[in-house]
C-alpha cells in the first residue's frame, strides 16, 4: 500500500524513518511521529470500526483525546490492549491492530443487523422490552446482549509491565503546553518558581503547530520550540509531555500519567511502562486548551465527516489530507483556515457556512484565495455508508427553520466546525462553579475554589494575543507571590488574522420527509430523537437524561457530545444552557490504565509481609506457613508426606507427653513505663491491676467502650513503673493507638510512655511437662522449681551470654514458659532450645497444633474474641472488677448483655467420638425442623483432642451456662453434615487448671 | 556468631537493574547498617525538668521538628513532642542515657533490635523517597529527619548528607524484608550497587 | 449471618425476583450468582457459618474449594505469585445484579401512575413538630401538611435529623466506585475479595464495575481522592491480575449513612407520625424492594413488621447489636 | 489525598495519618455516674454534620500524635488543627 494521502513538503513527522503497521492484518507504511490515525489516513483508510449499538460503520473524527470513533484492540510486545484511541496510539515498528466491535469482519459486520432495527432501539428501549416471559431476561436476552457488548477484548493474562509512583511537589503546575501553558510557565520558570508543565501529546506547543500565527518575529511553531527548549534547561522546571493531567483532588493534589513506553515496540528492561505523579502544587494553571464542537446533521457519524480541526491537524502535523475533495461545514471563521490549509497545498475545498454574510480577515484571505464559499448553507445529510461520497445541502432561511431545494455536492470528506468547547474539566474537579458564558455558547470556569487559574482558550479566550498577555501576567504574578521575586518576562508581539463571531446555528433541521439520524454521542449511537424521547418521558435532570439515553457515557465522555446535548435539552426545554446545568466532570479527564494507578504493589507484593527473626529456620525446617494478618507464622512442620492433621495432631501430643516449642514473636508486644503505669492498666483492663507483685504476671482483657472485648493478654511488671504488655497478633496496632487515645485526649494527667517492643523481642513459647527441666538446662543459673519460678512468674537470665526474659505463662494450658531474647539473637535461642531440648524429644510446633492445645482446654482465641462477645460469651465474668470502673463498663449494664439466656462458650462433643464437627456449623435443637431452623449457636472452632483422642468443639451458644448436657445437633447444610452432639463444659482438659501450675 | 541483623539473610551484595554502560558514580549504593544502639527517649508530660541542659555524648535533645543533633557517632532525632530517637554506634552510651535522664521523669526504652535499617547513597536517593512516600523530599537538607510512610510501611528517614544524597531509613524489623524489597525495587531504573 | 439480616434479605431476593414484572419496567434483574472469596482456612470458617446460617434460613449458599472457584473464574489469581492465595468462597447462585437507574425509574413510573405525587428537585428545609407529634414538613417549595413522614434519605439522615434535633446512631460517610472502559464479557459472576474489601462484576455494556473501601473520614463531598481507589483497586489486581490492563473510565463518589452496627434502621421514632429507614451502609441496593416494603407497612400500620422488628433505633440502647463484621463503633474502618 | 497540618510536624499527607472519628464526644468520668441517655450519645449517637466538623486525627506514621481538626465535610476544606491538649 502507498501513502496516497501523505504530502511531501509539509508536516513534522520524520520522512527518513518509515514505519511498517498492520491493521486488520494487511500491512501499511507510515513515518515516525505518525499516529496510527494519520498514519492510515495516508492510506486512505477511514473506515476503522463499528460503533456501538448500531455497530455502523466508523472512522476518524477527531486527531486526539476527544475521539470517539476510532478505538482499536492494539498488539503490542505479546501482549493485547483493547479500546486503544487511533488518535492517540503513536506508530511504532511492527504495530498492529484490529478493529473491534465488528464480527466477522469491519467491512461486513453481522451486528450492523441492529441498524436496520435502529427504529425499535430508541432511548430506554431496554427498560421497556425483554421482560416477558418472566425470568427470560437473564435466561435469554441479557445474554444475547451481552455478547453484543463491550469494545475490545481483555485478555485474562497477566500484565508484564511495569508502573510506577512518584510523589512530587512544585509551585506551579501547568496542564497543557499550549500558547497559555508555554508563555505562564515561561514567566513562572524565569521568577524562580518550581515549575511542571504537564503535555498530553508527544509534542509540546498545542494549536501553535497548526495555526498561522507569528510571535516576536518567529511562527508560532518556532516560538514555542525555542520556548520549551530554554525550560528544559531549567532546573526548577519539569517538563513532560505524553503526560496527562487528569484529576484534580483535594488539596490541589493533582494526578497524572505519564506514558513512558506506549509509544515504543516494547518497554525497556527495569523501565516503568507508565508512571502516576500525584503531584500536590501550590497553584495550579490550566491551560488545556479547548475541543471542536460538531455541527448537527443527517448521517452526520459517516466516516469522512470530521471536526475540522482534525483536518488542519493531519495536515500541518502529519502532512496528511483527509479528503481531496472536502467540504468544509462551518459556523465560524475556524473552518475558513482549515479550507486555507487545503487550498494552499493544492486542494480545492468548498466552505459552507451558515452565517448570512460575515466578515473577517480570515474570510477575505479566503476570497482572495478562491475558496468557493457558499454562505447561509448548510449540510442536511452526508452521503455513503462506509465513506462519504457527497452531502446533501441546502440554503437556509435567516431564522434557521426552512431549508431551500436539496442540491448535492460531490466531496469525499467533510470537515465541521460548530465553535469551541474551553476544557474545563481540571476547573470543575477542583470544585469550581462553573459558568456559561454566552458569547461563546459555552461552560467556562468561575471563581477559583482551590488554588486553579484557567488561561486561553480552556477560559474562553480564543485571540492568541490575549491569551500570551494574560498568560504571562498570570505566571508572574503567581510566582511572585510565592518566590517573592521580581523577575518579569514581558509578552512578545503578536501577529495573527482577526476573527469575527461565530453563529449560535448548530443543528440542521430534518427536510420534510426525511428520517435521517441526527447523532450527538458518536460512540454511543445517541441521537436527537433519543433525547426527545427522555424528555418526553419526563426525565428532567440533565443527570437523568445522560443516564436513559447513554449520552456522553462512551469512552470519549462526551467531549464532542456533551454541550450539543444540553444545547438541545434546552432548546426543547425553551430554558438557556445554564439552568440545564452540565453533568458533574469527574476524573479521569481520559481513561487511565488500572495498572498504573496501583503501581508497584502487585502479585506477592500487593501488601508488605512481617517475618520473625526465626523464619529463615522455619523454613529450612519444613514449615508450612500461614497468613496471620500480614504475618506468616508456621502452621506446621511437615514431616514426610503428613498431612495437616496429622502433623498437628503430632506436634500437639508431643507437648501433651514431653515438650514443645513455638515462634510467639508475633504476639504484640508494649513497652509501658512511668509512674502512673499501673494507674493506666488499671483503668484499661477490666480487672484490678494496682497490686501486681513486681516480677509477676496477670492475664487481662479489655474491652471497647461498647462492652464487647477487644483485646487480651498477659501484662508482666518488670520494675516499679515498668511493664510488659501482650496482646494478640491480631490486635497488636489497635491496642496501642487505643492506650495512646486515652493518655493523649483522656487521660492526659496520666505520665505513662507505651511504646511497642513486639520486634524488639523474638519469643518462643517451651510448653508441656518436661519444659521445666529443658528450662532449667537452659538457664543453669536461675532454680526453675515451682518455688523458684511460680506461676504467672517472672525472671531476667543469661541464655548463653545472651541476656534473656523469662515469663511463665502458658496458652496451651500445659505447663510452660516463654522466653525472650532481643531479636538479633532470636534464631540463636531458637537453635539453643532445640539442641538442648532433644534430649527431653522436643519438637517445634505451629498454629495448628497451638489451637487444638488451647481449645481442649477451652482457652479463647480471635475465633471466639470476633468483635462480637463480652466477657460472660466467653466465661470470662470472673475477670471483671465489680469494685472499680473501666473502659466498656457501664455498657456491660445493657439489657442484652445481662439477659438471662445469654449466649456463653461451651465445649461440644460428637456423642460418636469420632465425627469432627466442621468449624461453621450451627446448633440446632431439631435437625428434621423445616427452615429456616432456628440457631442456639455456633461452632467457633474445632480440634482433635489429643488428650482424649476424639473430635471436641468450642460453640457459642445461645442460654450456653444451663445446656451443659444436652443433646444438640451440629449441622453443616454446605457439608450434608448432621452431627448429634453433647454439651459439655468448655475446659475439657484439666478443668482446674493444675498443670500449669504444676 | 550468635547474632543476625534483620536483612542478613536478604541483602544480596552486587549490580542489580539498569547499570549496564553506567559508572559507579552513577548507580546507587544500598547496604543494610546493623549493630546500632537506638533508644527512644520520652519525657513525661509532667516533668518539670528543662532540658537544654541535657547534653547526651555531647548532643542537646531539641525539641523541634524534622531537627538532629548529631556527631559523628551518635544521632539524636526529633521523633515527636518530648520524644527522641537517639541512635549511635557507641553503645556505652546506654550507661550515660540512665545515668543523665531520671527515670521519674524520662522513659529509656531500648528498640535497637527492632528496626530494619537500609542506607542509600547516590544521586537519585531522592527519586527513589518519592516513588513510595508522600513527603516533600525537594526542599530536605542534610542532617534533618523525618517519620513517614513508604509503601504502606511506617519508616523514619534520617537524611546523613545531601551532595551526594545519602539517607538512613529506619523500618520495623519484621517489615525488613518487604520494605528490602520495595526500595532494591524502586532502584532497578536506575541500577543500584548492594554493598 | 443475623437471622434478622437472612429472613430479611431473601424476603427481598423473592420481591426481586418478580420487580421487573410487579412495575412493568425491566430492572435488568441479573441473578448470576455472587462469589466470596476465602484466602484462609480461617475465612473459609467464618463464610462457612454465614453458608450454613443462609442454608437454615432456606437461602441458597454453596462453599467452593480453590478448583471449584477456578472453575467458575479461571481469571482469579491461581499462580504462585501472589500475597494472598484464594482457598475457595461462597457462592450464592440466586444473587445477582440489576440496573439501579431503571429500578428507581421504573419506582417512580408505577408509582406515579398509582397515583403517588413525585416532586422532583424538591430539598426539605425543616419540620413542623408540635407536641410531639408530626404536622407538617417544609420544603424548598414550599410547606406540607402531613401526618406521617417517612424519612429515608441515605446520607442525609444525620442532617435531617438534626433538624429534629435528633441524633442517630449514624455517620455519614463517603464511598467511591468506578468502572473500567466497555470490554467483551468475561465475568458473569459477582466476586468480593476476601483479604480486603473489593468487589466486582461485569455491566451489561461490559464495563467493570468495581468498589471497596470508604474513603474514610465523615463526608458529604460526593468526590473521593485517588489513594482510596488506587487501594481498592491494588485489591482488584491482587484478585485479578488481568485487571491492570484495562482503564478506568469513569469514577464516582456518593455518600451513605454507616449505622454503628453495620445493620439498618427501620423504626418508628420517639416522634409520632416520623418514621426512620437509614443506616443501610454500602449494602442498601439490595435491599431496595424489602426495604420499602416493611417501611411501607411499618408507616401504614404504625407498628413493625416482624421482619423489621430486628432493625429497632432502640437495639443501640438494649445492646440486642446486628454487628456482622464485629469492627463495633468505628463506622469509618469499611 | 488530604493535606493535614499536624500541629508538631507539619503538612503531611493523609496517608500518615489514621482517622478517629468526632473530637467532640466526651467520655463520661470514671466513677462517676452517667444516665443512659448519656451513655448512648457518647457511645454510639453521632451528630455527622455537613459542614464544619471537629474530628480526630492520629498521626499514626508521624509523631502517633492524637490531634484535632476541624474540616468542611462538604467540601473537604480544613480550617484548623490543633494539639490533643488544645481545645478545638
Amino acid at each position: 500500500m502507498t501513502q496516497n494521502y501523505r504530502l511531501d513538503n509539509i508536516g513534522l513527522i520524520n520522512r527518513d524513518k518509515k514505519i511498517s503497521f498492520k491493521f486488520n492484518g494487511v500491512t501499511y507504511f507510515g513515518y515516525e511521529g505518525d499516529t496510527l490515525a494519520s498514519a492510515l489516513l495516508a492510506n486512505g483508510v477511514h473506515l476503522i470500526g463499528r460503533s456501538f449499538k448500531y455497530h455502523r460503520p466508523r472512522g476518524f473524527f477527531g486527531a486526539g483525546v476527544d475521539e470517539p470513533y476510532a478505538i482499536v484492540q492494539l498488539y503490542r510486545n505479546n501482549e493485547t490492549e483493547p479500546n486503544v484511541k487511533a488518535t492517540e496510539q503513536e506508530l511504532f515498528e511492527g504495530l498492529e491492530a484490529t478493529s473491534v466491535n465488528c464480527w466477522p469482519s469491519v467491512n461486513f459486520d453481522i451486528g450492523a443487523i441492529n441498524n436496520l432495527l435502529k427504529i425499535f432501539l430508541p432511548a430506554g428501549f431496554y427498560y421497556k422490552t425483554f421482560m416477558w416471559p418472566k425470568s427470560f431476561w437473564y435466561k435469554v436476552y441479557e445474554p444475547f446482549i451481552r455478547k453484543a457488548a463491550g469494545l475490545g477484548v481483555a485478555s485474562i493474562e497477566h500484565d508484564k509491565e511495569r508502573y510506577e509512583h512518584k510523589y512530587e511537589y512544585c509551585d506551579l503546575l501547568i496542564a497543557g503546553s499550549g500558547p497559555s501553558g508555554l508563555a505562564s510557565a515561561y514567566a513562572a520558570a524565569k521568577n524562580g518558581a518550581r515549575v511542571i508543565l504537564a503535555e498530553d501529546k508527544p509534542r509540546f506547543g498545542g494549536t501553535l503547530l497548526t495555526s498561522e500565527v507569528n510571535i516576536g518575529n518567529q511562527t508560532g511553531k518556532e516560538w514555542a520550540e525555542n520556548i520549551i527548549s530554554e525550560l528544559k534547561e531549567m532546573p526548577n522546571v519539569i517538563v513532560k509531555n505524553r503526560s496527562q493531567v487528569f484529576g484534580y483532588y483535594d488539596h490541589n493534589m493533582l494526578v497524572m500519567s505519564e506514558k513512558l513506553s506506549d509509544h515504543l515496540p516494547k518497554t525497556k528492561k527495569y523501565n516503568p511502562k507508565q508512571r502516576l505523579w500525584y503531584i500536590r502544587a501550590k497553584e495550579v494553571l490550566i491551560s488545556s486548551g479547548s475541543i471542536e464542537r460538531p455541527l448537527v446533521f443527517g448521517n452526520n457519524d459517516t466516516p469522512g465527516v470530521m471536526l475540522s480541526s482534525a483536518a488542519k491537524e493531519y495536515l500541518k502535523v502529519y502532512g496528511v489530507l483527509v479528503g481531496k475533495k472536502p467540504l468544509i461545514f462551518t459556523n465560524n471563521d475556524s473552518g475558513y483556515e482549515t479550507a486555507i490549509e487545503f487550498k494552499k497545498n493544492g486542494v480545492d475545498p468548498i466552505i459552507l457556512d451558515t452565517r448570512k454574510e460575515p466578515k473577517s480577515e480570515i474570510i477575505d484571505e479566503a476570497k482572495k484565495l478562491d475558496i468557493e464559499i457558499k454562505f447561509s448553507y448548510v449540510v442536511v445529510a452526508a452521503k455513503g455508508y462506509k465513506k462519504v461520497k457527497s452531502a446533501e445541502v441546502a440554503k437556509i432561511s435567516d431564522d434557521k427553520n426552512e431549508l431551500g431545494t436539496l442540491e448535492n455536492i460531490n466531496c469525499d470528506c467533510i470537515c465541521v466546525s460548530g465553535f469551541w468547547t474551553p476544557t474545563i474539566h481540571l476547573a470543575s474537579q477542583s470544585g469550581n462553579k462553573t459558568t456559561f458564558n454566552k458569547d461563546i455558547d459555552a461552560f467556562v470556569p468561575g471563581l477559583s475554589k482551590q488554588n486553579e487559574t484557567t488561561l486561553g482558550a480552556a477560559n474562553g479566550t480564543f485571540t492568541l494575543e490575549e491569551t500570551l498577555k494574560s498568560s504571562f501576567e498570570t505566571g508572574y504574578e503567581l510566582s511572585k507571590k510565592i518566590t517573592n521575586n521580581d523577575n518579569k518576562t514581558s509578552s512578545p508581539t503578536v501577529m495573527e488574522k482577526k476573527s469575527t463571531t461565530h453563529d449560535k446555528f448548530w443543528c440542521v433541521p430534518l427536510p420534510k420527509g426525511k428520517t435521517y439520524k441526527r447523532f450527538l454521542d458518536f460512540q454511543n449511537d445517541v441521537a436527537v430523537s433519543d433525547v426527545e424521547i427522555a424528555l418526553k418521558e419526563g426525565y428532567r435532570s440533565i443527570e437523568h437524561v445522560k443516564r436513559y439515553t447513554t449520552l456522553g457515557m462512551a469512552t470519549d465522555q462526551g467531549k464532542t457530545s456533551n454541550l450539543n446535548g444540553l444545547q438541545l435539552v434546552s432548546n426543547i426545554e425553551n430554558k438557556i444552557v445554564p439552568e440545564v446545568g452540565h453533568t458533574t466532570f469527574r476524573p479521569p479527564y481520559t481513561p487511565v490504565t488500572i495498572g498504573a494507578i496501583v503501581g508497584r504493589e502487585v502479585g506477592k507484593h500487593s501488601k508488605p509481609t512481617r517475618k520473625s527473626p526465626m523464619h529463615t529456620w522455619h523454613e529450612k525446617n519444613n514449615a508450612v506457613f500461614v497468613d496471620a494478618g500480614v504475618w506468616l507464622r508456621p502452621r506446621y512442620y511437615k514431616i514426610g508426606e503428613e498431612t495437616l492433621f496429622e502433623g498437628s495432631k503430632r506436634e500437639a501430643k508431643n507437648v501433651r507427653t514431653n515438650v514443645g516449642v513455638c515462634d510467639v514473636t508475633t504476639l504484640g508486644k508494649i513497652d509501658i513505663k512511668g509512674p502512673d503505669a499501673a494507674e493506666l492498666l488499671n483503668r484499661v483492663y477490666t480487672n484490678a491491676w494496682l497490686k501486681l507483685p513486681v516480677g509477676k504476671a496477670r492475664y487481662g482483657v479489655m474491652l471497647r467502650e461498647d462492652g464487647i472485648v477487644m483485646d487480651d493478654g498477659t501484662t508482666t511488671r518488670i520494675s516499679e513503673n515498668h511493664y510488659h504488655m501482650t496482646t494478640t497478633t491480631a490486635q497488636a496496632a489497635n491496642v496501642l493507638s487505643h492506650l495512646e487515645y486515652y493518655l493523649q485526649l483522656v487521660w492526659p494527667e496520666l505520665n505513662v510512655n507505651v511504646v511497642s517492643t513486639t520486634e524488639q523481642w523474638a519469643g518462643a513459647a517451651i510448653a508441656g511437662p518436661k519444659s521445666r527441666d529443658l528450662l532449667q538446662k537452659l538457664f543453669p543459673n536461675i532454680d526453675a522449681s515451682n518455688e523458684g519460678l511460680p506461676f504467672m512468674g517472672y525472671l531476667e537470665a543469661d541464655l548463653f551470654g545472651v541476656h534473656a526474659r523469662i515469663f511463665r505463662i502458658s496458652f496451651s494450658g500445659e505447663l510452660a514458659y516463654e522466653v525472650n531474647v532481643e531479636s538479633d539473637n532470636g534464631n540463636f535461642m531458637w537453635e539453643k532450645i532445640m539442641e538442648v531440648g532433644q534430649e527431653f524429644k522436643i519438637q517445634p510446633y505451629g498454629t495448628e497444633a497451638l489451637s487444638t492445645l488451647r481449645i481442649e482446654m477451652g482457652h479463647i482465641a480471635g475465633s471466639e474474641l470476633d468483635g462480637r462477645t463480652i466477657p460472660y460469651d466467653n466465661s470470662l465474668e470472673g475477670l471483671v472488677s465489680k469494685k472499680k470502673d473501666f473502659i466498656g463498663k457501664r455498657s456491660l449494664e445493657r439489657e442484652a448483655f445481662i439477659a438471662e439466656d445469654r449466649q456463653k462458650v461451651v465445649g461440644v462433643v460428637p456423642i460418636d467420638k469420632k465425627t469432627s464437627i466442621p468449624e461453621g456449623s450451627h446448633l440446632v435443637k431439631d435437625a428434621m425442623a423445616p427452615t429456616p431452623n432456628p440457631k442456639l449457636g455456633y461452632i467457633s472452632a474445632s480440634c482433635w483432642s489429643v488428650e482424649y483422642d476424639n473430635p471436641f468443639s468450642l460453640a457459642i451458644l445461645k442460654d450456653g451456662k444451663n445446656m451443659i448436657g444436652q443433646k444438640l445437633f451440629a449441622m453443616s447444610p454446605l457439608k450434608n453434615k448432621t452431627i448429634p452432639v453433647e454439651i459439655v463444659s468448655s475446659h475439657y482438659v484439666d478443668p482446674k487448671g493444675e498443670r500449669v501450675r504444676s | 556468631m550468635s547474632s543476625i541483623s534483620a536483612l542478613k539473610n536478604i541483602h544480596i551484595k552486587g549490580l542489580f537493574g539498569d547499570h549496564e554502560g553506567k559508572n559507579d558514580k552513577e548507580l546507587l549504593k544500598i547496604s543494610e547498617l546493623s549493630d546500632y544502639l537506638i533508644i527512644q527517649i520520652v519525657k513525661y508530660n509532667s516533668s518539670a525538668i528543662t532540658i537544654e541542659n541535657i547534653k547526651l555524648d555531647d548532643l542537646n535533645l531539641k525539641n523541634e521538628t524534622l531537627n538532629i543533633s548529631c556527631n559523628t557517632n551518635t544521632r539524636i532525632l526529633w521523633n515527636g513532642p518530648n520524644n527522641w530517637l537517639l541512635v549511635s554506634s557507641k553503645k556505652e552510651i546506654l550507661k550515660e542515657i540512665n545515668e543523665k535522664l531520671p527515670e521519674t521523669d524520662f522513659a529509656i526504652t531500648n528498640i535497637s533490635h527492632s528496626r530494619a535499617i537500609i542506607q542509600i547513597e547516590g544521586k537519585n536517593t531522592k527519586e527513589i523517597l518519592k516513588k513510595g512516600c508522600p513527603f516533600n523530599f525537594n526542599e530536605l537538607k542534610k542532617d534533618t529527619c523525618l517519620n513517614s510512610i513508604y509503601n504502606g510501611m511506617s519508616v523514619t528517614i534520617d537524611m546523613l548528607d545531601d551532595n551526594p544524597d545519602k539517607v538512613r531509613i529506619f523500618t520495623l524489623r519484621s517489615f525488613g524484608e518487604s520494605f528490602y524489597h520495595s526500595i532494591t525495587d524502586a532502584c532497578l531504573e536506575f541500577g543500584y550497587k548492594g554493598i | 449471618m443475623h437471622d434478622d439480616n437472612a429472613l430479611f434479605s431473601e424476603f427481598g431476593m423473592d420481591l426481586w425476583r418478580k420487580m421487573s414484572q410487579d412495575l412493568n419496567y425491566n430492572v435488568m434483574f441479573s441473578p448470576r450468582g455472587i462469589i466470596n472469596l476465602a484466602h484462609s482456612d480461617a475465612q473459609m470458617n467464618v463464610f462457612a457459618r454465614r453458608g450454613n446460617s443462609m442454608r437454615l434460613n432456606g437461602i441458597d449458599a454453596v462453599l467452593l474449594n480453590r478448583e471449584e472457584v477456578k472453575e467458575i473464574i479461571p481469571m482469579a489469581d491461581f499462580s504462585d505469585n501472589v500475597r494472598f492465595p484464594i482457598f475457595g468462597g461462597l457462592m450464592q447462585p440466586s444473587a445477582g445484579t440489576a440496573r439501579h437507574d431503571a429500578v428507581a425509574w421504573g419506582y417512580a413510573r408505577q408509582a406515579d401512575s398509582m397515583g403517588v405525587d413525585i416532586i422532583q428537585n424538591c430539598e426539605v428545609t425543616g419540620f413542623d413538630v408540635v407536641g410531639g407529634k408530626i404536622q407538617g414538613v417544609r420544603t424548598s417549595r414550599g410547606d406540607i401538611k402531613v401526618k406521617k413522614i417517612g424519612l429515608c434519605v441515605a446520607g442525609s439522615t444525620n442532617v435531617l435529623a438534626e433538624k429534629l434535633n435528633m441524633t442517630v446512631p449514624i455517620e455519614t460517610h463517603l464511598l467511591q466506585a468506578c468502572v473500567s472502559e466497555p470490554v467483551k464479557p468475561v465475568l458473569d459472576k459477582v466476586v468480593t475479595f476476601g483479604a480486603g474489601h473489593f468487589y466486582i462484576s461485569q455491566s451489561d455494556k461490559g464495563e467493570m464495575v468495581m468498589g471497596g473501601d470508604l474513603d474514610g473520614y465523615n463526608s458529604y463531598a460526593q468526590r473521593g481522592n485517588l489513594p482510596t481507589l488506587q487501594h481498592v483497586l491494588t485489591e482488584g489486581i491482587a484478585m485479578m491480575p488481568f485487571l491492570s490492563k484495562l482503564k478506568m473510565l469513569r469514577t464516582w463518589g456518593g455518600i451513605m449513612d454507616m449505622s454503628m452496627d453495620g445493620s439498618p434502621i427501620i423504626d418508628k421514632t420517639h416522634i409520632e407520625g416520623l418514621y426512620l429507614n437509614c443506616g443501610w451502609c454500602y449494602g442498601g441496593f439490595k435491599a431496595t424492594p424489602a426495604s420499602g416494603w416493611t417501611f411501607a407497612h411499618t408507616i401504614a400500620q404504625d407498628r413493625v413488621h416482624k421482619l423489621n422488628a430486628g432493625y429497632s433505633l432502640n437495639r443501640f440502647h438494649t445492646g440486642h447489636l446486628l454487628d456482622e463484621k464485629g469492627l463495633g463503633t468505628k463506622t469509618w474502618i469499611s | 489525598m488530604l493535606h493535614i497540618k499536624c500541629p508538631h510536624c507539619g503538612m503531611r499527607s493523609q496517608n500518615e495519618f489514621s482517622y478517629g472519628g468526632d473530637a467532640t464526644v466526651k467520655r463520661p468520668e470514671l466513677n462517676k455516674e452517667v444516665s443512659d441517655q448519656d451513655w448512648d450519645n457518647f457511645v454510639y449517637n453521632r451528630k455527622s454534620l455537613r459542614g464544619k466538623h471537629k474530628e480526630l486525627w492520629q498521626h499514626i506514621s508521624g509523631c502517633r500524635q492524637w490531634i484535632k481538626v476541624e474540616r468542611d465535610t462538604a467540601t473537604h476544606e480544613i480550617f484548623k488543627t490543633v494539639k490533643a491538649s488544645e481545645d478545638i
